[in-house]
Protein backbone atom coordinates (compact mmCIF):
# COMPACT_ATOMS: atom_id res chain seq x y z
CA UNK A 1 0.00 0.00 0.00
CA UNK A 2 1.45 3.09 -1.04
CA UNK A 3 0.23 6.64 -0.76
CA UNK A 4 2.38 9.29 -2.57
CA UNK A 5 1.44 13.28 -2.54
CA UNK A 6 3.99 14.42 -5.78
CA UNK A 7 4.82 18.33 -6.74
CA UNK A 8 5.94 17.68 -10.04
CA UNK A 9 3.88 16.27 -13.09
CA UNK A 10 3.77 13.01 -12.97
CA UNK A 11 2.71 9.58 -15.51
CA UNK A 12 0.04 7.26 -13.67
CA UNK A 13 0.96 4.83 -16.25
CA UNK A 14 4.27 4.68 -15.31
CA UNK A 15 3.81 4.93 -11.74
CA UNK A 16 1.33 2.15 -12.07
CA UNK A 17 3.65 -0.17 -13.75
CA UNK A 18 6.41 0.72 -11.59
CA UNK A 19 4.39 -0.07 -8.57
CA UNK A 20 2.96 -3.16 -9.55
CA UNK A 21 6.59 -4.27 -10.86
CA UNK A 22 7.55 -3.72 -6.82
CA UNK A 23 4.61 -5.85 -5.87
CA UNK A 24 4.97 -9.79 -5.10
CA UNK A 25 1.83 -10.81 -6.54
CA UNK A 26 2.46 -12.10 -9.88
CA UNK A 27 -0.07 -14.81 -10.73
CA UNK A 28 -2.03 -14.02 -7.75
CA UNK A 29 -4.31 -11.03 -8.81
CA UNK A 30 -6.73 -10.93 -11.70
CA UNK A 31 -8.05 -7.86 -11.62
CA UNK A 32 -6.76 -4.11 -11.63
CA UNK A 33 -9.27 -1.46 -11.14
CA UNK A 34 -7.52 1.80 -11.79
CA UNK A 35 -8.82 5.72 -11.47
CA UNK A 36 -7.33 8.82 -12.90
CA UNK A 37 -8.22 12.37 -12.68
CA UNK A 38 -7.16 14.65 -15.50
CA UNK A 39 -6.57 18.84 -15.56
CA UNK A 40 -9.58 19.80 -17.34
CA UNK A 41 -9.77 23.36 -19.80
CA UNK A 42 -12.59 23.98 -18.56
CA UNK A 43 -14.99 23.56 -15.25
CA UNK A 44 -18.87 24.99 -14.36
CA UNK A 45 -18.69 26.72 -18.02
CA UNK A 46 -16.05 28.68 -17.90
CA UNK A 47 -12.27 28.50 -19.63
CA UNK A 48 -9.91 27.63 -16.62
CA UNK A 49 -5.92 27.85 -17.59
CA UNK A 50 -4.15 25.98 -14.84
CA UNK A 51 -4.70 25.46 -11.21
CA UNK A 52 -3.15 25.47 -8.19
CA UNK A 53 -3.62 22.60 -5.69
CA UNK A 54 -3.12 23.53 -1.84
CA UNK A 55 -2.93 20.80 0.51
CA UNK A 56 -2.38 20.31 4.53
CA UNK A 57 1.22 18.32 4.49
CA UNK A 58 0.74 16.11 7.50
CA UNK A 59 -3.46 15.53 7.38
CA UNK A 60 -3.36 15.07 3.85
CA UNK A 61 -1.05 11.62 3.45
CA UNK A 62 -2.83 10.77 7.10
CA UNK A 63 -6.43 10.69 5.95
CA UNK A 64 -5.06 9.23 2.36
CA UNK A 65 -3.84 6.34 4.42
CA UNK A 66 -6.61 5.69 6.78
CA UNK A 67 -9.41 5.59 3.83
CA UNK A 68 -6.65 3.04 1.67
CA UNK A 69 -6.97 1.20 5.35
CA UNK A 70 -10.30 1.05 5.79
CA UNK A 71 -10.57 -0.23 1.62
CA UNK A 72 -8.05 -2.86 2.83
CA UNK A 73 -10.50 -3.66 5.48
CA UNK A 74 -13.87 -3.48 3.90
CA UNK A 75 -12.84 -5.10 0.61
CA UNK A 76 -10.53 -8.06 -0.09
CA UNK A 77 -7.43 -6.62 -1.65
CA UNK A 78 -4.07 -7.81 -2.23
CA UNK A 79 -2.57 -3.88 -2.68
CA UNK A 80 -3.50 -0.20 -3.56
CA UNK A 81 -1.78 2.89 -4.41
CA UNK A 82 -2.78 6.67 -4.20
CA UNK A 83 -1.10 9.50 -6.12
CA UNK A 84 -2.02 13.19 -5.55
CA UNK A 85 -0.54 16.10 -7.28
CA UNK A 86 -0.23 19.59 -5.18
CA UNK A 87 0.99 22.66 -6.93
CA UNK A 88 0.39 24.33 -10.23
CA UNK A 89 -1.49 22.12 -12.74
CA UNK A 90 -1.77 22.56 -16.24
CA UNK A 91 -4.23 21.65 -18.99
CA UNK A 92 -3.97 17.82 -19.06
CA UNK A 93 -2.19 16.98 -16.12
CA UNK A 94 -3.01 13.94 -14.00
CA UNK A 95 -4.02 14.87 -10.69
CA UNK A 96 -4.91 11.96 -9.45
CA UNK A 97 -4.64 8.11 -9.67
CA UNK A 98 -6.04 5.17 -7.59
CA UNK A 99 -5.16 1.62 -8.27
CA UNK A 100 -6.16 -1.23 -6.86
CA UNK A 101 -4.92 -4.85 -6.94
CA UNK A 102 -7.20 -7.84 -5.93
CA UNK A 103 -8.46 -11.17 -7.05
CA UNK A 104 -11.79 -10.70 -7.90
CA UNK A 105 -12.86 -7.72 -10.16
CA UNK A 106 -15.69 -6.84 -7.53
CA UNK A 107 -13.32 -5.97 -4.90
CA UNK A 108 -10.92 -4.28 -7.42
CA UNK A 109 -14.16 -1.92 -8.18
CA UNK A 110 -15.88 -1.42 -5.47
CA UNK A 111 -12.62 -0.20 -3.47
CA UNK A 112 -11.24 2.04 -6.46
CA UNK A 113 -14.44 4.02 -6.41
CA UNK A 114 -14.18 4.01 -2.36
CA UNK A 115 -11.08 5.17 -2.19
CA UNK A 116 -11.56 8.04 -5.36
CA UNK A 117 -15.04 9.18 -2.93
CA UNK A 118 -13.70 9.44 0.05
CA UNK A 119 -10.52 11.29 -1.13
CA UNK A 120 -12.84 14.08 -2.89
CA UNK A 121 -15.35 14.33 -0.17
CA UNK A 122 -12.81 14.34 2.95
CA UNK A 123 -8.88 14.14 1.96
CA UNK A 124 -7.83 17.37 2.69
CA UNK A 125 -6.98 19.10 -0.76
CA UNK A 126 -8.27 22.21 -2.45
CA UNK A 127 -8.40 23.52 -6.19
CA UNK A 128 -7.68 27.45 -7.22
CA UNK A 129 -8.69 27.72 -10.69
CA UNK A 130 -6.97 30.46 -12.79
CA UNK A 131 -9.34 31.56 -14.97
CA UNK A 132 -8.95 34.00 -17.96
CA UNK A 133 -10.44 37.09 -15.87
CA UNK A 134 -9.19 35.69 -12.43
CA UNK A 135 -8.96 33.28 -9.86
CA UNK A 136 -11.37 31.35 -7.74
CA UNK A 137 -11.40 28.71 -5.23
CA UNK A 138 -13.50 25.61 -5.88
CA UNK A 139 -16.13 25.60 -3.62
CA UNK A 140 -16.70 21.92 -2.99
CA UNK A 141 -16.48 18.51 -4.88
CA UNK A 142 -20.15 16.83 -5.87
CA UNK A 143 -20.65 13.36 -5.77
CA UNK A 144 -19.88 11.01 -8.08
CA UNK A 145 -23.01 8.95 -7.28
CA UNK A 146 -25.38 11.07 -8.36
CA UNK A 147 -24.87 13.74 -11.62
CA UNK A 148 -25.17 17.77 -10.73
CA UNK B 1 -0.66 26.34 27.17
CA UNK B 2 -0.27 27.63 23.61
CA UNK B 3 -1.93 26.38 20.53
CA UNK B 4 -1.05 26.31 16.81
CA UNK B 5 -3.94 27.06 14.68
CA UNK B 6 -3.98 26.71 10.54
CA UNK B 7 -5.63 28.36 7.93
CA UNK B 8 -6.25 27.04 4.31
CA UNK B 9 -7.35 27.53 0.85
CA UNK B 10 -9.85 30.65 0.77
CA UNK B 11 -9.69 30.98 4.55
CA UNK B 12 -6.47 32.10 4.09
CA UNK B 13 -7.21 35.12 1.72
CA UNK B 14 -10.14 35.94 3.61
CA UNK B 15 -8.62 36.40 7.15
CA UNK B 16 -5.28 36.74 6.28
CA UNK B 17 -4.03 34.00 8.61
CA UNK B 18 -1.84 31.31 7.76
CA UNK B 19 -0.76 30.01 10.75
CA UNK B 20 -0.83 31.55 14.63
CA UNK B 21 0.50 30.64 17.81
CA UNK B 22 -2.41 31.08 20.34
CA UNK B 23 -1.83 30.99 24.42
CA UNK B 24 -5.00 30.01 25.85
CA UNK B 25 -6.39 29.01 29.15
CA UNK B 26 -7.77 25.37 30.09
CA UNK B 27 -11.51 25.06 28.99
CA UNK B 28 -11.21 27.45 25.91
CA UNK B 29 -13.30 26.58 22.71
CA UNK B 30 -12.71 25.95 19.11
CA UNK B 31 -15.06 29.21 18.68
CA UNK B 32 -13.18 31.09 21.04
CA UNK B 33 -9.97 30.18 19.62
CA UNK B 34 -11.42 31.26 16.32
CA UNK B 35 -12.94 34.70 17.76
CA UNK B 36 -9.32 35.63 18.96
CA UNK B 37 -7.60 34.81 16.08
CA UNK B 38 -9.94 36.28 13.79
CA UNK B 39 -11.09 39.01 15.73
CA UNK B 40 -14.37 37.94 15.86
CA UNK B 41 -15.31 37.54 12.90
CA UNK B 42 -18.11 35.11 11.57
CA UNK B 43 -17.05 31.41 11.78
CA UNK B 44 -18.22 30.50 8.03
CA UNK B 45 -21.03 27.70 7.97
CA UNK B 46 -19.36 25.22 6.06
CA UNK B 47 -16.66 25.05 7.82
CA UNK B 48 -14.00 21.82 8.90
CA UNK B 49 -11.94 21.53 11.57
CA UNK B 50 -9.44 19.24 12.38
CA UNK B 51 -7.28 18.91 15.56
CA UNK B 52 -3.74 17.33 15.19
CA UNK B 53 -4.68 16.24 12.12
CA UNK B 54 -8.55 14.57 12.58
CA UNK B 55 -11.26 16.27 11.94
CA UNK B 56 -12.99 17.15 14.48
CA UNK B 57 -16.61 17.79 15.30
CA UNK B 58 -14.91 21.18 17.30
CA UNK B 59 -16.51 20.14 20.67
CA UNK B 60 -13.09 18.77 22.01
CA UNK B 61 -11.65 20.21 25.06
CA UNK B 62 -7.51 21.50 24.05
CA UNK B 63 -4.30 20.31 25.08
CA UNK B 64 -1.42 22.57 25.19
CA UNK B 65 0.64 21.76 22.03
CA UNK B 66 -2.37 20.99 19.96
CA UNK B 67 -2.71 21.73 16.30
CA UNK B 68 -5.80 23.06 15.31
CA UNK B 69 -6.47 23.83 11.75
CA UNK B 70 -9.74 25.90 10.19
CA UNK B 71 -10.71 25.02 6.22
CA UNK B 72 -13.47 25.17 3.94
CA UNK B 73 -15.12 21.69 2.41
CA UNK B 74 -12.11 20.28 -0.04
CA UNK B 75 -11.93 20.15 -3.64
CA UNK B 76 -9.39 17.58 -4.28
CA UNK B 77 -8.97 14.45 -6.91
CA UNK C 1 -14.00 3.56 -29.64
CA UNK C 2 -11.98 0.80 -30.13
CA UNK C 3 -12.47 -2.72 -30.32
CA UNK C 4 -10.15 -4.76 -30.56
CA UNK C 5 -8.78 -8.86 -30.03
CA UNK C 6 -5.53 -9.66 -29.78
CA UNK C 7 -3.96 -13.51 -30.42
CA UNK C 8 -0.49 -12.16 -29.15
CA UNK C 9 0.27 -11.14 -25.36
CA UNK C 10 -0.05 -7.01 -24.84
CA UNK C 11 0.55 -4.59 -22.09
CA UNK C 12 -2.23 -3.16 -21.28
CA UNK C 13 -0.99 0.36 -20.15
CA UNK C 14 1.29 0.99 -23.72
CA UNK C 15 -2.33 0.19 -25.40
CA UNK C 16 -4.05 2.60 -23.31
CA UNK C 17 -1.75 5.50 -23.56
CA UNK C 18 -1.29 4.70 -27.15
CA UNK C 19 -4.95 5.14 -27.93
CA UNK C 20 -5.31 8.26 -25.61
CA UNK C 21 -2.50 9.78 -27.73
CA UNK C 22 -4.67 9.09 -30.65
CA UNK C 23 -7.42 11.16 -29.55
CA UNK C 24 -8.50 14.37 -29.79
CA UNK C 25 -10.18 14.77 -25.97
CA UNK C 26 -7.05 16.72 -24.63
CA UNK C 27 -8.34 18.98 -21.76
CA UNK C 28 -11.58 17.66 -22.39
CA UNK C 29 -11.67 14.44 -20.34
CA UNK C 30 -11.54 14.97 -16.23
CA UNK C 31 -11.85 11.53 -15.77
CA UNK C 32 -10.77 7.57 -16.40
CA UNK C 33 -11.33 4.50 -15.56
CA UNK C 34 -9.83 1.54 -16.50
CA UNK C 35 -9.88 -2.59 -15.81
CA UNK C 36 -7.59 -5.07 -16.21
CA UNK C 37 -8.04 -8.34 -16.02
CA UNK C 38 -5.29 -10.89 -15.24
CA UNK C 39 -4.16 -14.68 -15.34
CA UNK C 40 -3.89 -15.82 -12.12
CA UNK C 41 -2.56 -19.41 -11.19
CA UNK C 42 -5.18 -20.74 -9.36
CA UNK C 43 -8.86 -21.33 -9.60
CA UNK C 44 -11.56 -22.84 -7.52
CA UNK C 45 -8.71 -24.45 -5.23
CA UNK C 46 -7.03 -25.71 -8.20
CA UNK C 47 -3.16 -24.61 -9.63
CA UNK C 48 -3.94 -23.12 -12.68
CA UNK C 49 -0.60 -23.61 -15.33
CA UNK C 50 -2.07 -21.50 -18.24
CA UNK C 51 -5.57 -21.17 -20.28
CA UNK C 52 -6.41 -21.20 -23.96
CA UNK C 53 -9.21 -18.65 -24.90
CA UNK C 54 -11.20 -19.75 -27.58
CA UNK C 55 -14.11 -16.97 -29.19
CA UNK C 56 -16.36 -16.37 -31.59
CA UNK C 57 -14.81 -14.28 -34.56
CA UNK C 58 -17.07 -11.41 -36.18
CA UNK C 59 -19.74 -12.18 -33.14
CA UNK C 60 -17.52 -11.44 -30.47
CA UNK C 61 -16.21 -8.07 -32.02
CA UNK C 62 -19.52 -7.66 -33.01
CA UNK C 63 -21.08 -8.13 -29.08
CA UNK C 64 -18.18 -6.09 -28.02
CA UNK C 65 -19.12 -2.78 -29.98
CA UNK C 66 -22.61 -3.36 -29.20
CA UNK C 67 -21.41 -3.15 -25.47
CA UNK C 68 -19.57 -0.06 -26.02
CA UNK C 69 -22.18 1.49 -28.21
CA UNK C 70 -24.96 0.82 -25.07
CA UNK C 71 -22.59 2.26 -22.66
CA UNK C 72 -22.33 5.03 -25.08
CA UNK C 73 -25.93 5.85 -25.01
CA UNK C 74 -26.51 5.36 -21.56
CA UNK C 75 -23.79 7.72 -19.74
CA UNK C 76 -21.88 10.54 -21.33
CA UNK C 77 -18.34 9.44 -22.66
CA UNK C 78 -15.72 10.65 -24.65
CA UNK C 79 -14.10 7.28 -25.62
CA UNK C 80 -13.81 4.04 -25.01
CA UNK C 81 -11.50 1.06 -25.59
CA UNK C 82 -11.51 -3.13 -25.10
CA UNK C 83 -8.94 -4.83 -26.11
CA UNK C 84 -8.86 -8.75 -25.02
CA UNK C 85 -7.02 -11.43 -25.70
CA UNK C 86 -7.50 -15.02 -27.07
CA UNK C 87 -4.97 -18.37 -27.76
CA UNK C 88 -2.61 -19.33 -25.47
CA UNK C 89 -2.51 -17.26 -21.67
CA UNK C 90 0.51 -17.23 -19.55
CA UNK C 91 0.13 -16.55 -15.68
CA UNK C 92 0.54 -13.19 -15.13
CA UNK C 93 -0.77 -12.17 -18.84
CA UNK C 94 -3.15 -9.62 -19.43
CA UNK C 95 -6.67 -10.92 -20.70
CA UNK C 96 -9.26 -7.75 -20.57
CA UNK C 97 -8.36 -4.08 -20.80
CA UNK C 98 -11.29 -1.79 -20.52
CA UNK C 99 -10.99 2.41 -20.50
CA UNK C 100 -13.13 4.84 -20.75
CA UNK C 101 -12.72 8.41 -21.09
CA UNK C 102 -15.53 11.26 -19.68
CA UNK C 103 -15.90 14.37 -18.15
CA UNK C 104 -16.85 12.78 -14.85
CA UNK C 105 -15.57 10.55 -13.20
CA UNK C 106 -19.15 9.08 -12.31
CA UNK C 107 -19.92 8.28 -15.97
CA UNK C 108 -16.51 6.75 -16.55
CA UNK C 109 -16.80 4.50 -13.46
CA UNK C 110 -20.21 3.42 -14.36
CA UNK C 111 -19.52 2.53 -17.69
CA UNK C 112 -16.47 0.65 -17.27
CA UNK C 113 -17.81 -1.24 -14.84
CA UNK C 114 -21.10 -2.14 -16.96
CA UNK C 115 -18.83 -3.06 -20.10
CA UNK C 116 -17.02 -5.30 -17.99
CA UNK C 117 -19.93 -7.06 -16.35
CA UNK C 118 -21.34 -7.15 -19.72
CA UNK C 119 -18.85 -8.65 -21.56
CA UNK C 120 -18.19 -11.32 -18.79
CA UNK C 121 -22.10 -12.07 -18.76
CA UNK C 122 -22.17 -12.23 -22.46
CA UNK C 123 -19.24 -11.72 -24.90
CA UNK C 124 -18.99 -15.11 -26.31
CA UNK C 125 -14.94 -16.12 -24.98
CA UNK C 126 -14.52 -19.23 -23.58
CA UNK C 127 -11.99 -20.53 -21.19
CA UNK C 128 -10.07 -23.92 -21.03
CA UNK C 129 -7.44 -23.84 -18.14
CA UNK C 130 -4.66 -26.39 -17.91
CA UNK C 131 -4.25 -27.72 -14.27
CA UNK C 132 -1.32 -30.07 -13.23
CA UNK C 133 -3.53 -33.32 -14.25
CA UNK C 134 -5.26 -32.29 -17.38
CA UNK C 135 -7.67 -29.80 -18.50
CA UNK C 136 -11.24 -28.10 -18.27
CA UNK C 137 -13.38 -25.82 -19.25
CA UNK C 138 -14.57 -22.72 -17.12
CA UNK C 139 -18.26 -23.20 -16.62
CA UNK C 140 -19.34 -19.82 -16.57
CA UNK C 141 -18.64 -16.00 -14.68
CA UNK C 142 -19.93 -15.15 -11.25
CA UNK C 143 -21.21 -11.94 -11.20
CA UNK C 144 -19.33 -8.99 -10.34
CA UNK C 145 -21.58 -7.19 -8.23
CA UNK C 146 -21.86 -10.14 -5.46
CA UNK C 147 -19.19 -12.20 -4.20
CA UNK C 148 -19.13 -16.31 -4.46
CA UNK D 1 -31.73 -24.31 -48.80
CA UNK D 2 -28.83 -24.58 -46.29
CA UNK D 3 -27.95 -23.45 -42.95
CA UNK D 4 -24.15 -23.12 -41.07
CA UNK D 5 -24.46 -24.77 -38.19
CA UNK D 6 -21.22 -23.95 -35.28
CA UNK D 7 -20.41 -25.42 -31.91
CA UNK D 8 -17.59 -23.63 -29.69
CA UNK D 9 -16.32 -24.81 -26.36
CA UNK D 10 -16.72 -27.42 -24.52
CA UNK D 11 -19.29 -28.53 -27.24
CA UNK D 12 -16.86 -29.02 -29.63
CA UNK D 13 -15.40 -31.28 -27.41
CA UNK D 14 -18.50 -33.38 -26.25
CA UNK D 15 -20.09 -33.52 -29.76
CA UNK D 16 -17.22 -33.71 -32.12
CA UNK D 17 -18.45 -31.06 -33.94
CA UNK D 18 -17.43 -27.85 -35.26
CA UNK D 19 -18.88 -26.33 -37.92
CA UNK D 20 -21.75 -28.44 -40.33
CA UNK D 21 -23.76 -27.21 -42.91
CA UNK D 22 -27.22 -28.51 -43.00
CA UNK D 23 -30.09 -29.04 -45.85
CA UNK D 24 -33.07 -28.28 -44.57
CA UNK D 25 -37.11 -26.98 -45.39
CA UNK D 26 -38.33 -24.30 -44.87
CA UNK D 27 -40.27 -23.98 -41.19
CA UNK D 28 -37.61 -26.41 -39.64
CA UNK D 29 -37.10 -25.69 -36.08
CA UNK D 30 -33.79 -24.88 -34.19
CA UNK D 31 -34.19 -27.89 -31.95
CA UNK D 32 -34.87 -30.05 -35.30
CA UNK D 33 -31.36 -28.77 -36.54
CA UNK D 34 -30.08 -29.59 -33.30
CA UNK D 35 -31.28 -33.00 -33.72
CA UNK D 36 -30.28 -33.27 -36.77
CA UNK D 37 -26.62 -32.54 -36.54
CA UNK D 38 -25.79 -34.29 -33.12
CA UNK D 39 -27.84 -37.66 -34.05
CA UNK D 40 -30.68 -36.34 -31.59
CA UNK D 41 -28.36 -35.83 -28.40
CA UNK D 42 -30.26 -33.99 -25.39
CA UNK D 43 -29.58 -30.31 -25.80
CA UNK D 44 -27.91 -28.77 -22.41
CA UNK D 45 -30.24 -26.60 -20.27
CA UNK D 46 -27.52 -23.99 -19.85
CA UNK D 47 -27.22 -24.01 -24.01
CA UNK D 48 -26.79 -20.06 -25.92
CA UNK D 49 -27.40 -19.81 -29.13
CA UNK D 50 -26.93 -16.95 -31.49
CA UNK D 51 -28.12 -16.74 -35.33
CA UNK D 52 -26.08 -14.82 -37.54
CA UNK D 53 -24.10 -13.46 -34.14
CA UNK D 54 -26.98 -12.14 -32.47
CA UNK D 55 -28.58 -13.75 -29.41
CA UNK D 56 -31.64 -15.73 -30.54
CA UNK D 57 -34.00 -17.31 -28.03
CA UNK D 58 -34.07 -20.43 -30.32
CA UNK D 59 -37.76 -19.49 -31.25
CA UNK D 60 -37.30 -17.74 -34.83
CA UNK D 61 -37.75 -18.40 -38.83
CA UNK D 62 -34.62 -19.96 -40.16
CA UNK D 63 -33.55 -18.17 -43.93
CA UNK D 64 -31.37 -19.84 -46.11
CA UNK D 65 -27.46 -19.31 -45.79
CA UNK D 66 -28.47 -17.94 -41.89
CA UNK D 67 -25.48 -19.10 -39.30
CA UNK D 68 -26.92 -20.83 -36.11
CA UNK D 69 -24.43 -21.03 -33.08
CA UNK D 70 -24.73 -23.14 -30.62
CA UNK D 71 -22.14 -22.73 -27.48
CA UNK D 72 -21.94 -22.88 -23.62
CA UNK D 73 -22.46 -19.69 -21.16
CA UNK D 74 -19.68 -17.60 -21.74
CA UNK D 75 -16.26 -17.01 -19.59
CA UNK D 76 -13.91 -14.53 -20.98
CA UNK D 77 -12.67 -11.51 -19.19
Amino acid sequence: MKIEIKTEAFDPLVEQQRYQASLDIQGKYGATAVFIGTMRDFNEGDIVKSMTLDYYPGMTEKHLQQICNTAAERWSLLDSLVIHRVGVINIGDPIVLVAVWSVHRGDAFDACRFIMEDLKAKAPFWKKEELEDGERWVEKNTSGYSKI
Amino acid sequence: MSIKVKFFANLRDQYGLTEEVVDFNEGISISEIWDKVTNRQKMPESIMIAINMEYSSGDVQLKDNDEIAFFPPVSGG
